[in-house]
């Protein structure tokens, strides 16, 4: 044993967090899975698991935008604000300006990216907290975006867009659900496999020993910050094809937990430093999977909330003491 | 207080830390607890405080077994412990972090007055110079040792274990430690005593046990037979490899200049010069400045006068990634796990940290097979122990985590590198291992700055020995290896400027 | 079978109205029918607690399979639709919904169109382009216009007035803001419309905002109109709280205080709707449509607004001192008319 | 600069303190209402019920955690209070103390979860929050209780001239809580294992109890900011609490507290939320375009946190 045993306790593995964290949340949402589609036949429906897949898809687009920001060990409050903001332009340019709809979604992902990085350029020139930033720059952007749009919504948007976001690929999945996993592995690919991704680790989880080793934090911090409005644009993409409409009222702060749900169920720190890409991906899948479940199953009107909250109580603890069952085993075998 | 550890086992996963260990203090003596780093010294220590639970063994206090469920027990068994982690509150006052456990609350509420006043007592046992209502976050890394060292003290226990509490101050410091341990000791206190540095050992121990891979090597010996041979051979297993190098030549070219310095810090007028392929010791008392100097030269700290020069050339570095990208200057730091690693992640993602932007090709893709082969040398040639690169630094001995550390700096190519206390906490094999590769860096070219409070490891290294005082360079001493000779010039220095004028409080470091 | 069991317990029920519709049972204007129908609200809000009775008389007395009242856990569209989409799974075959979001929930209903499921706007109206067959609600814009009208009224011609809004980001709240500058054109001058506070969803929020306002202006404002419901309660309850007698207020919807302070005077009325009609008439109709013994008359003559070309006003009514209690025999007097009528006005059937 | 201004630059509030008065001066000026007895009643009225959330949220931060369950959990208390009152005629006396019991042992069991199984605070509360909302819409199937006592709603709006008497629970729980962070054993043990919680255990602190400690407390503050939501509403409404949570870390954060803990001022919070309540009531009183409201808030804050940094910066206390 070291002489830094202690550490041991607040670490962490890899910084990609375990394949291991992740096989038992998976095994959890597949045994939720099975519970469900036992008890009502209803839930492995086409139109179901349509709908599942589509939920999910945004629900993972918008906590992949929160889990960018948590690698460096801040958080981007205005992931909403800025999801309305690229929804808003981009209806706009399509209905508005008259703009093809390539175009119309580029500029709606231009203009997330490039809050994201007014995000982080405030951040590191003033060397506030994140939090406090974001959540300034929450209420700016969307005070902006109401006093140019007068919240009026776009819903004459050329009729392919609504025709995507209704489109099912085999019926039962949802195109949008592919583009949140290709995102997913374009993430995984940049967290794993370059210079970019690891600076960003290293920075989040040692700002200063990362500085001394020559990595620009301020700079990763930014491109984090552009990377997360980025990805807040192209969830606002994702549901202006989902509802067919550009709507002020999409966004906001109903994003705000579901961004941070997935991240950290599926591992990502709140302290920075890590991420866990496809835990992300699961985390979300978790949340929808009890959500979807409850409501085929007839639960009680209101008190769904409740179970929700419970359920997901007992699957984290199932998870953890897996984990901890894990841990004994291996030490037995010593 | 008679402390006896019988047969003591304790395993973490994959790891036996403590195989049927034993350890008995009796009252009065000091009894060093020697080995090396991963020996399980600090595995027993936090046995003994209550942090950890023995898997077997058991624990008696005079005659009668017990059992620590927390520190608390511990504590309440009249058990007071340094510990080697920094374990201070950073926003609470230097006072209150010594009483923490007990603060004071005569009517219910908490008396500041008098936390400070008793405070106050046990802090000026070893330095007058810190203020007990200053917040800890703001104390130099020697000055929160001093706290440590206060805090323990202040316990009043029977039972005092210091897990090498003299790690990050200066002898000075040490000198007014050891005549209160040897006090205590005399007024029946027992200590348990571990450090890496022999001389302290020998100077201020009366029995010895020493730890080898978990095991009892020696138990209780006592220090009068023991022979300095005898002890490194007792927890290295073979006998210590001295480095003595001659002191090289210093006409080679200059490579970093310093023109009349001055820092946020307070420092003012410092002017050296460091050569190509020398070493350069930078030497001082705790609050000298010295290590606030090197982050101002490499731009972690903004400097408020003067010129910096590189290779002749006049040099404007504003943070720490220009100068390791453009001026090519690294900067060990003292504070391994603040400044230096980043625990969490692991041995290759540590060392290649510096040299990602070399291994990323198109895209910035890295390629994980070149940067496995890029590392894996560094980690052969210092002999870091470890199962794998994709081990957790975290998890790595203090020896094998500072061996990290300089291997980033070493594959980052660096052709200045500061090296700010390299040894602290550093067994002795793993000690002598680095010395001699920051020689054999110098002998390939590289230029070192080298700072260090450890007065051998200075002899042993430097070719020529800058004095810093109270932000100021007050002198040079050429080095000719000759420990008594070299330590004395520098000491009558310091002393000699220090009585010039009025004692300055050497607690100013921001 | 299950109509005639149906059918006695229908007229044993003691409501005026249940007795009404169960008469139109007997008639034999409705068939029983296999249809599970969902009534459901925008989310957990006392303004749709109404539903859950008017759908148990619905099903009791149309004879219909099931009619369920489904509360969205949240107020937050993506909720809806997950759960519309859910109880689509589980093979419902007509939802009455009200929008939460009104342009928002439209891919939903045309998702629900495409799979031959019916589906109708209720309480509140869904914006056009849109697949819903109808909307029976209360005309959000018109509501609000009378409403402004009323406090004019109120106010006696002239004054100064100010409008509490709900949530800026939702479409309703747009067309509100234009009733009531409409309304307050049209008086030439005579009323100017001093201040628009607008996010008043919220109790502290509300509250803050109310407080603040009166504070500010107590002297200059002559009226208040509130389009929401919480900024009714609490411009209720602060009024009260104020003692001031002369500021006249019109809130919506009959919230108790709101009620209360009507009766003591503090209030000069409310904008009555009719959520159990919604339902009840609602799942009428949607089973119905549902059975695909009816289709909606395109023809009809329906009454064209902001937000739908095909929308029913399921009745509005000023509540004031005067018509404090009779108000909801004065509703379901209008929930029976419109019920009765409904299918020679806007259906076509064989 | 003058040794005094300069003293004062070093506190770290100094900076909201500032723009409060920059902005108290600015209001009086554009509005004549601003100081009138009555808007000073509504704005001290608005505060109470936002600091006592920023304090329940606070105490967790101060501990190193994070309450995410502080809105589920004053909904839940304000309506199983109102219920009590309502439907099973509780006097209001024993009314109180049992629903801020209800509140720290809703507290209680977020702490023994969190401190139980290990897991991180922030993931059991947002599971708790939701099982909080579920018992709360379930009980009240979203309809609000009315009935509540008239002393408790004449509480929650009656002012001696411009003092409101529901601000008398705020000025008691902030004193209380100013002592009991810095002046009590378990208060400086609470930021002692938010500082270092490795050191707190070491030095014979239970981490474990303290963490505990923390959540109780912020279940009974957000029990507490319940009730008086429900006497400055007069009804006990399912949906108070929807809206807490990012009040209850701005006020704070605002206020200078360290997200990674170890580090609260009371004060600071306490000017942060006069500062937000100084914000909504201005821009209601300076008759701002209601879509307008939203970017003014958030340029004001950002300029409030910008003289705040600048204060720093210029005095080095970073």
């Amino acid at each position: 044993m070291t002489d830094e045993t202690i550490i041991k306790e607040r670490s962490r593995p890899g910084f990609i967090a375990g394949a291991s964290a992740q096989i038992g949340l998976l095994a959890i949402v597949a045994v939720l899975w099975l519970v469900f589609s036992t008890l009502a036949p209803g839930f492995t429906s086409p139109i179901n698991l349509f709908g599942i897949g589509r939920s999910l898809a945004v629900d993972i687009v918008i906590g992949f935008s929160q889990m960018v920001v948590l690698a460096t060990g801040g958080m981007n409050l205005a992931v909403g604000s800025i999801g309305v903001c690229a929804v808003m332009a981009t209806g706009f340019l399509l209905q508005d300006a008259g703009m093809p709809v390539p175009i119309a979604l580029a500029g709606g992902l231009l203009l997330g990216a490039a809050l994201g990085w007014l995000n982080g350029f405030a951040i590191v020139k003033t060397g506030v907290n994140a939090f406090i930033i974001t959540l300034a720059s929450a209420s700016l952007f969307l005070g902006a975006m109401l006093i140019l749009t007068k919240a009026v919504p776009y819903n004459a948007l050329p009729p392919e867009i609504g025709q995507f976001g209704r489109m099912r690929i085999g019926g039962y999945v949802s195109p949008l659900l592919f583009i949140a996993i290709a995102i997913g592995v374009a993430l995984f690919i940049l967290y794993r496999h370059t210079l970019l991704g690891r600076q960003i680790l290293a920075a989040g989880a040692n700002p200063r020993a990362a500085e001394m080793s020559g990595v620009p934090v301020g700079r990763v911090i930014i491109i984090s910050h552009t990377l997360s409005g980025l990805l807040a644009a192209t969830a606002g993409m994702m549901l202006v094809a989902r509802l067919g409409a550009a709507m002020p009222s999409v966004g906001g702060e109903d994003w705000l937990l579901p961004s941070f749900l997935g991240p950290v169920l599926g591992g990502t720190l709140l302290a920075g430093g890590s991420v866990a890409v496809i835990g992300t991906m699961i985390g979300a899948a978790l949340v929808t999977t009890i959500r979807s479940g409850l409501l085929v199953l007839q639960v009680g009107n209101f008190w769904l909330q409740l179970f929700l909250g419970l359920i997901l109580l007992a699957a984290v603890m199932a998870d953890r003491y897996r984990g901890i069952f894990l841990e004994r085993r291996s030490m037995g075998r010593k | 207080m008679q402390l006896s550890i019988e047969g003591v086992s304790k395993a973490f996963p994959g790891v036996q830390a403590l195989d049927k260990v034993s350890l008995d203090l009796r009252p009065g003596e000091i009894h060093a607890l020697m080995g090396e780093n991963g020996a399980g010294k600090s595995t027993l220590i936090k046995i003994i405080t209550g942090l950890y639970r023995p898997d077997g063994g058991r624990i008696t206090i005079d005659g009668k077994e017990v059992f620590f469920n927390s520190p608390r027990d511990a504590i309440a068994a009249g058990i007071g412990a340094v510990h080697q982690e920094r374990n201070l509150i950073p926003r609470f006052s230097v006072g209150e972090n010594i009483l923490l456990e007990r603060l004071p609350t005569p009517n219910g509420l908490l008396d500041r007055d008098a936390i400070h006043q008793e405070a106050r007592r046990y802090l000026d046992l070893l330095d007058r110079g810190i203020d007990t209502r200053r917040e800890v976050r703001s104390l130099s890394v020697a000055q929160m040792q001093i706290v440590e060292i206060a805090k323990a003290l202040s316990l009043e226990t029977r039972c005092l274990l210091m897990d090498e509490p003299t790690a990050s101050i200066t002898e000075h410091e040490t000198e007014a430690l050891f005549a209160l341990l040897k006090r205590l000791r005399d007024e029946g206190a027992s200590i348990v005593f571990v450090s890496h540095k022999l001389e302290e050992v020998f100077e201020i121990a009366d029995r010895v046990t020493v730890l080898r891979d978990g095991k009892n090597a020696a138990l209780g010996e006592p220090m009068s037979g023991m022979t300095r041979q005898k002890l490194i051979s007792l927890m290295v297993g073979r006998d210590e490899h001295i480095v003595d190098k001659p002191p090289r030549s210093r006409d080679t070219e200059v490579v970093l200049e310093a023109r009349n310095v001055a820092t946020v810090f307070g420092h003012s007028e410092v002017s050296f010069a460091l050569r190509r392929g020398e070493i350069l010791g930078l030497y001082g008392l705790v609050g000298a400045g010295r290590s606030e100097l090197a982050r101002s030269i490499v731009g972690a700290a903004p400097m408020t006068g003067g010129a910096l020069l590189v290779n002749g050339k006049s040099a404007a570095i504003s943070n720490a990634y220009q100068a390791l990208n453009q001026y090519r200057i690294g900067y060990i730091s003292e504070d391994r796990k603040q400044e230096g690693l980043i625990l969490a992640h692991t041995i290759r993602e540590n060392i290649a940290v510096t040299i990602w932007r070399r291994l990323a090709g198109m895209l910035g893709l890295i390629n994980p097979a070149a940067e496995r082969s890029a590392v894996n040398p560094y980690v052969e040639r210092l002999e870091i122990r470890t199962p794998s690169i994709e081990q957790i630094v975290g998890n790595l001995s203090g020896g094998n985590q500072q061996k990290v550390s300089v291997a980033k700096w070493l594959a980052a190519n660096a052709e200045i590198l500061i090296i700010d206390e390299p040894t602290v906490g550093i067994d002795i094999k793993t000690k002598a291992y680095l010395h001699e590769l920051i020689h054999e860096i110098a002998d390939g070219g590289t230029s070192v700055l080298l700072i260090s409070s450890d007065m051998p490891e200075m002899v042993a290294l430097a070719d020529r020995i800058l004095i810093m005082h109270n932000k100021r360079l007050v002198g040079e001493v050429a080095n000719d290896r000759r420990y008594d000779t070299v330590s004395n010039a520098i000491m009558s220095r310091i002393h000699a400027v220090e009585e010039a004028r009025p004692p300055a409080h050497t607690s100013q470091t921001a | 079978m299950r109509l005639s069991s149906d059918k006695i317990r229908g007229f044993a029920a003691s409501s005026i109205l249940a007795g009404f519709a169960a008469s139109f049972g007997a008639m034999g204007i409705a068939q029983a029918s296999d249809n599970k129908i969902a009534l459901i609200p925008g989310g957990p809000h006392p303004y749709f607690a109404p539903w859950e009775q008017a759908a148990a008389d619905a099903q009791k007395d149309f004879g219909i399979a099931a009619v369920d009242f489904k509360v969205p856990q949240e107020w937050k569209l993506n909720l809806q639709t997950e759960l519309v989409e859910s109880l689509a799974a589980q093979g419902y075959t007509a939802f009455g919904i009200f929008p939460g979001d009104a342009v928002g929930i439209n891919s939903t209903l045309t998702e629900l169109k495409d799979s031959s499921i019916p589906s109708a706007a209720l309480a509140g109206c869904a914006q056009d382009p849109t697949d819903a067959a109808f909307c029976l609600g209360t005309d959000v814009y018109n509501s609000a216009y009378i409403g402004t009208k009323e406090l004019i009224k109120a106010m006696g011609g002239k004054g100064a007035i100010v409008h509490l809004a709900g949530l800026l980001v939702d479409p309703n709240t747009t067309l509100r803001v234009k009733a009531v500058e409409t309304a307050v054109a049209e008086t030439n001058g005579e009323v100017t419309l001093l201040q628009t506070v607008a996010d008043t969803d919220a109790q502290e929020a509300a509250d803050q905002k109310i407080n603040a306002l009166l504070a500010a202006q107590k002297d200059e404002i002559g009226g208040m109109i509130a389009t929401g419901y919480i900024p009714s309660v609490v411009a209720s309850k602060s009024l009260r709280t104020l003692g001031d007698k002369r500021i006249k207020f019109i809130g919506i919807d009959d919230d108790q205080i709101v009620l209360e302070a009507i009766k003591d005077g503090f209030v000069s009325g409310t904008m009555a709707q009719n959520p159990y009609g919604q339902g009840y008439i609602g799942a009428y109709v949607l089973d119905l449509i549902a059975s695909g013994s009816c289709t909606v008359k395109e023809d009809a003559v329906w009454i064209e607004t902001p937000q739908t070309k095909r929308f029913i006003d399921s009745g509005t009514l000023v509540i004031n001192a005067d018509n404090l209690s009779t108000y909801k025999d004065d509703l379901k007097k209008v929930t029976t008319d419109i019920q009765s009528n409904f299918k020679d006005k806007y259906l076509n059937c064989q | 600069m003058n040794a005094l201004l300069r003293r004062l630059l070093l506190v770290e509030w100094s900076g909201i303190l500032a723009a409060i008065i920059l902005g108290s001066a600015l209001l009086a000026w554009l509005s004549p209402a601003f100081l009138t007895e009555f808007n000073i009643y509504v704005m001290l009225r608005s505060f109470c019920v936002a600091l006592l959330i920023g304090f329940a949220q606070m105490v967790t931060l101060a501990v190193g955690q994070m309450n995410i369950s502080v809105g589920a959990l004053g909904g839940l208390v304000a309506v199983l209070a109102g219920g009590m009152m309502e439907k099973m005629g509780v006097p209001l006396a024993v009314a109180i103390p049992v629903a801020i019991a209800i509140g720290a042992f809703c507290g209680l069991l977020n702490g023994i979860l969190t401190e139980r199984t290990g897991i991180n605070g922030f993931i059991i509360t947002l599971a708790t929050a939701s099982a909080f909302t579920g018992i709360n819409l379930g009980i009240t199937q979203s309809i609000p209780f009315y009935d509540m006592p008239p002393a408790l709603v004449a509480f929650g709006s009656d002012r001696f001239f411009a003092f409101p008497y529901l601000l008398i629970a705020p000025i008691i729980v902030t004193i209380l809580l100013g002592i009991f962070l810095s002046r009590t054993i378990p208060g400086r043990q609470l930021l002692a294992v938010g500082g270092n919680p490795h050191a707190a255990e070491l030095s014979g602190i239970s981490r474990g109890r303290i963490t505990v400690l923390a959540h109780t407390l912020s279940g009974a503050l957000a029990a507490t900011a319940a009730i008086l939501a429900v006497a400055q509403l007069g009804s006990a409404q399912p949906t108070i609490g929807s809206d807490w949570l990012l009040l209850s870390f701005a006020a704070p954060i605002i206020g200078g507290a360290a997200l990674t803990g170890g580090h609260v001022s009371v004060l600071g919070t306490t000017l942060a939320v006069i500062l937000i309540a100084l914000i909504e009531n201005g821009m209601v009183l300076a008759k701002v375009d209601p879509y307008w409201v939203q970017f003014v808030l958030g340029a004001l804050i950002l300029a409030a946190v910008w003289l705040n940094r600048w204060r720093a910066v210029t005095t080095g206390t970073d």
